[in-house]
């Protein structure tokens, strides 16, 4: 299979889904110009132009209903966002409209809008350009909520979002997007809600969403160096949650980490430490650990953004800790965190 | 462009429809049935039926809070509406919306709601698919005075304007937004349809309790949108008689006097109609009685099979999310 | 002590304020017409006129912004929204700046702007008029967010409000309004963080947020006549939460339900439960149950929305399960769920 | 209102280290050591410039991400911003903001911020508070043309027309959002300082690069706020040299024209207004030269000091949140 990075199989998956239902269109701040999204939208603007791929005023409260209003009419848009902070200002539309139109008016069409959010991490992108808003949305039903982790799930999560007919919110944090990956060639849809098994293990289950699915299948690698066998979940989507892939680990492991790259309290480690605690609570042998965002905004400081941080090596710790082995015990673990950079 | 005889008399009975309707359900309000908050549009009808009637069926409209008189005045059927405020099955939002969310597909009432200002970039979308469309279609976006001052009013006229989509704006300015008055809210020493200017469109003012006045400017305003020369914006002066939410009058509520309710009653825009449309020749008291009958069995009719047909089934609460 | 309604208590919190500190200011939608927003801005206009009780145009974003400017520059602004839900167009103004202030311009002075957000119930509110926002609140560092279910905490909370130098959400449920209790004179605060047991049990502790709260002391009510005496805890605030006093209860109980306004997916209750999973474990005795909204937007329509919104009975049985009790063995449940008429 | 000599002399030597210093920043910046997203008001000095001098030391001023002309033009510490870019604790925002969130109480610089529009209305806000309090301040409001489509911008007009308190709107218009030009994100046929009149605002365009039509126009502006009348809402036309974020230039990114570039370059605010003086025999080269020493020496030294100071304990990391 080719491998392609995460910036291109969302390019490439716009572009064949565009090329499949002409109603598809493409709104958002610059996505014409030269640096297209990251590239996300630089094939479809090459292929598509101006009269598909629209640069817009910067409104993103109205933007939000003009697309759902196109949406209404027969229209698909895909609105995207440089950054998933700025949808603040369209949460409106999004969660008081789009979310609730179908049930709301009790219609059979719903308004198949889709947001991309793109989450900022690291070089000082600070408090208000790094948040990662997966639990805010999710929360609401009528929406569906994922945030890819892997190119091919990119690609596939945004196929099945401009293929279907529910409003959906992806979030795509930007550190992925160097990440190279298998990725097929034919635009086939990744059903939202339904996660997926990064590496399998029998002695604790680590579900990481978005970017700590990641950081996790590396953390995996550190403690497989010590015997530890992890299994690694990314539930790719929020809403709906799989929750059956994250009971079926965990009926296995008996220990759950959950690493989120948002805050702890009221995010996406709480709801998966949540249906641990009522569905899975027969399976626990010991606490949940989540592992997340310091309670505080984030500095752009460079030392203090590096703490700010989770890093694989958190995991790693949480895990021992869940596993009670003696963390000391494991030798080199600083080597290895320092060894590691990442894809930023 | 005169209107017709035809046409008058089809704006006065438009009128008279809704009015009759809303009275009968203000009315009934108070049995307790209709358990959804409602706004009712009394006293405002020349706008929404000069406006309407000035559409094609395919033209869409949206609406805001205060949305019975568009959603008839499009051709929303009666029961649909009646049924949504009984909480119905046979609702036009099968009684999950209730009385701010109207919504009928056939007739181009795609969508109202209660959030002030959210509907008029929805407007603004449709009218885009349709230019983008080359079609001959318009959208229409109702919202009141309170509602230009939401930053989304400003958004939406920029946008409109930017891409010169087939959109009429229609501001009906009854002077309030539930009890503040234009002074508490809006600078003074500018009108309204002047803001619009801001956006480069072209705008007007008229008498929003003058159907005939409405209808004509309606019919130049969608000419001038569907003709490819972008959005129009129409404010229409009008008054609403009764509380702003509720079945109940509100005279003595202090935030306005009785003496000006009185004025606007005065200045009926269905009184004003019939009475000119009898001084000319063109209807007969005899007329204007067999209508208000007919109308009054249509909504017997409506209440009777809305309270008799079903609820929505409990079986069914989560039906409809996805 | 004197008995005041809900409503009442949060009026005079305000009144004695005002007469504390001359710069405090109450801005909002109708605050000085006469409903006074359903009485708890009436007295303060009464008292203090135009001069300090605001009118407001319809800019729920801006005002939220001309709140923020002026807390900067020393005043305490009280920003009043009607319905919570309109909250969301103010949402980028209280995340993006409000919340991060402090921290994000390194000063010791933050911006003691309070919003107060009122929750709809009943009578076909309908699904953009009966939202409980405090999970989506609470997430975010920066904030203290509080849902008073009593006249008493509804004083406290907002004194705390108004006296601190955090920006502070308080959500007040509509139901409750009209609800008495006992309230000091004094304008004592409520320090945020501080949860509150409304009474005492050792068979299992039910958590539950705003209404819920009262709902859940009815529940109790309920089961103390089957003989099972349930703990119930209000948190009153959920940032900070008090793990504390969860903790505590289920250290007695073992047993754990919670009860919230809004959805069981990343709300509330899911923090709740990952509190009981991380730090709780060794306590729990059974798997924890959480009694939240079905999955959809609120129906209009009485008998939909009679379903929708959970019951003292929806509690009991609950707990009944939790405890595996027979939940039919319960004599006359039934006819007490229809006794039951609540405070709306 | 003349201008005198030395005023003039202080708005150029203002302008100078302005530029000198975003010049050193951006060459700075390419070593990689300032890790915070950075957007260069290089070729923009006359507009903050011009408008702080016109300003008391107790008035205050917002502005947005492109902020350092502001903070540096109304008197905020050279070092507090050099040492915000290198993240150390002897930043004005002690590291944690970064380039786009600059504050300096003491020199009332209360704000900057990166999301569009979010301190147009803080400003207002503040600007309420002083008439409340029936102070002789002001509150400036910096912002782009990018920022005027935001819904806040017209909230914030709105609010602010209507209870006329003491704001200065400045709007410093470089024609582009981003990569985006003013004629794919506004209508043609009006201009920014148009619209402003929307809101019964009085308003005005000047010369965004002649910092003495900006110092007083601004004069008069402020004067106007100061003396209760309420907003004044003031456009500068102007021009952004370098790309959007970041130090480099962007000549062949293909959204504007070298052309074009090269046309606003040849208006530099400085060169143009340092080449009148000369000739007018108000300051001599030898003066211009020894100002640039004096201003690099501050700036070295800044960096110096910056450089060498510590950044935040990691200890600290969660201290501010309340
Ligand atoms: C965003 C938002 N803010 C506030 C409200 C509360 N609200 C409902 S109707 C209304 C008055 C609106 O006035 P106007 O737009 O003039 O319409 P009218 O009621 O006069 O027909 C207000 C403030 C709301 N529904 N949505
Ligand atoms: C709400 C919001 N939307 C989008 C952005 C992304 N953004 C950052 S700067 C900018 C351009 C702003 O243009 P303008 O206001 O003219 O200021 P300039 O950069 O030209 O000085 C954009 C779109 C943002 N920061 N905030
Ligand atoms: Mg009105
Ligand atoms: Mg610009």
């Amino acid at each position: 299979m080719r491998r392609l990075k995460y910036w291109q199989a969302i390019s490439e998956a716009t572009v064949q889904c565009m090329e499949g239902d002409p109603n598809i269109l493409i709104a958002g701040i610059g996505v014409d110009d030269h640096k297209g999204m990251f590239g996300t939208t630089r094939g479809a603007f090459q292929r598509f132009g101006r009269s598909r791929v629209f640069d817009i005023p910067n409104c993103e409260n109205a933007m939000a209903g003009i697309a759902i209003g196109a949406a209404a009419v027969g229209k698909r848009p895909l609105v995207v966002h440089p950054r998933n902070d700025f949808m603040f200002l369209a949460m409106d539309q999004i969660f008081n409209l789009a979310a609730k139109w179908k049930y709301m008016y009790g219609t059979q069409a719903g308004v198949p809008v889709v947001f991309r959010g793109i989450v900022g991490r690291g070089w000082g992108q600070g408090a208000t350009h790094s948040q990662s808003l997966q639990a805010t949305f999710a929360h609401f039903p009528g929406l569906h909520v994922a945030a890819p982790a892997s190119p091919a799930d990119a690609k596939g999560l945004l196929v099945s979002a401009l293929q279907g007919s529910t409003p959906v919110v992806l979030l795509e944090n930007r550190a992925l997007y160097e990440l190279e990956g298998d990725v097929a060639e034919a635009p086939t849809p990744i059903p939202f809600g339904q996660g997926r098994i990064i590496r399998e293990g029998n002695d604790i289950t680590i579900v990481g969403a978005s970017l700590m699915a990641y950081e996790a299948d590396r953390a995996a690698d550190i403690l497989g160096e010590k015997g530890i066998r992890a299994e690694v979940i990314d539930p790719r989507s929020m809403r709906p949650l799989d929750e059956r892939i994250i009971l079926d680990s965990l009926r296995k492991t008996g220990h759950l980490v959950v690493a989120d790259t948002s805050w702890a309290a009221y995010g996406f480690a709480a709801e998966v430490a949540a249906v641990a605690a009522e569905k899975g609570f027969a399976f626990l042998k010991a606490p949940v650990r989540r592992i997340t965002l310091p309670d505080c905004p984030a500095p752009v400081s460079e030392p203090l953004e590096k703490a700010f941080h989770p890093s694989p090596m958190t995991i790693v710790q949480a895990c021992l800790e869940v596993l009670q082995s003696e963390v000391s015990s494991v030798r080199g673990l600083r080597d290895v965190q320092e060894r590691f950079t990442g894809p930023y | 462009m005169g209107i017709s005889k035809e046409e008058i008399l089809s704006l006065l009975r438009g009128m008279l429809r809704i009015r009759c309707l809303e009275e009968t359900l203000a009315e009934r309000y108070q049995e307790q049935e209709m358990q959804t908050p409602t706004h009712f549009s009394i006293g405002q009808e020349a706008t929404a039926v000069g406006v309407c009637s000035a559409l094609e069926q395919q033209d869409v409209i949206y609406s805001g809070h205060r949305c019975h008189a568009h959603y008839l005045a499009k051709g929303g059927p009666l029961l649909g509406l009646v049924g949504e405020l009984y909480g119905r099955e046979v609702g036009c939002a099968r009684g999950r919306g209730g009385s701010v969310h109207l919504t009928d597909a056939g007739s181009g009432v795609i969508a109202s709601s209660a959030i002030l200002g959210q509907t008029i970039a929805v407007a603004v979308g449709s009218a885009w698919a349709f230019s983008l469309d080359h079609s001959r279609r318009v959208a229409v976006a109702f919202f009141g005075d309170g509602a230009v001052e939401e930053g989304i009013f400003h958004e939406s006229l920029n946008f409109a304007a930017l891409h010169k989509v087939p959109v009429l704006f229609v501001c009906e300015n009854n002077l309030y937004s539930t009890h503040s008055s234009l002074a508490v809210r809006q600078p003074a020493g500018i009108q309204i349809y002047e803001r619009a200017r801001a956006y480069s469109l072209p705008s007007r003012q008229v008498d929003g309790n003058d159907v005939a006045a409405v209808f004509q400017a309606t019919r130049e305003a969608v000419e001038w949108c569907r003709s490819g020369r972008g959005p129009y914006f129409l404010e229409g002066l009008t008054y609403r008689w009764r509380e702003h939410v509720g079945p109940l009058w509100d005279y003595d509520a202090g935030y306005r006097t009785k003496a000006e309710v009185e004025e606007w009653m005065a200045r009926c825009p269905i009184k004003r109609l019939s009475e000119q449309l009898l001084r000319d020749g063109l209807c007969s008291e005899g007329e204007l009685r067999r209508w208000r009958e007919e109308i009054q069995q249509e909504i017997a009719h409506a209440i009777v099979v809305a309270k008799s047909s079903p609820f929505p089934s409990v079986q069914c609460l989560l039906e409809g999310t996805y």
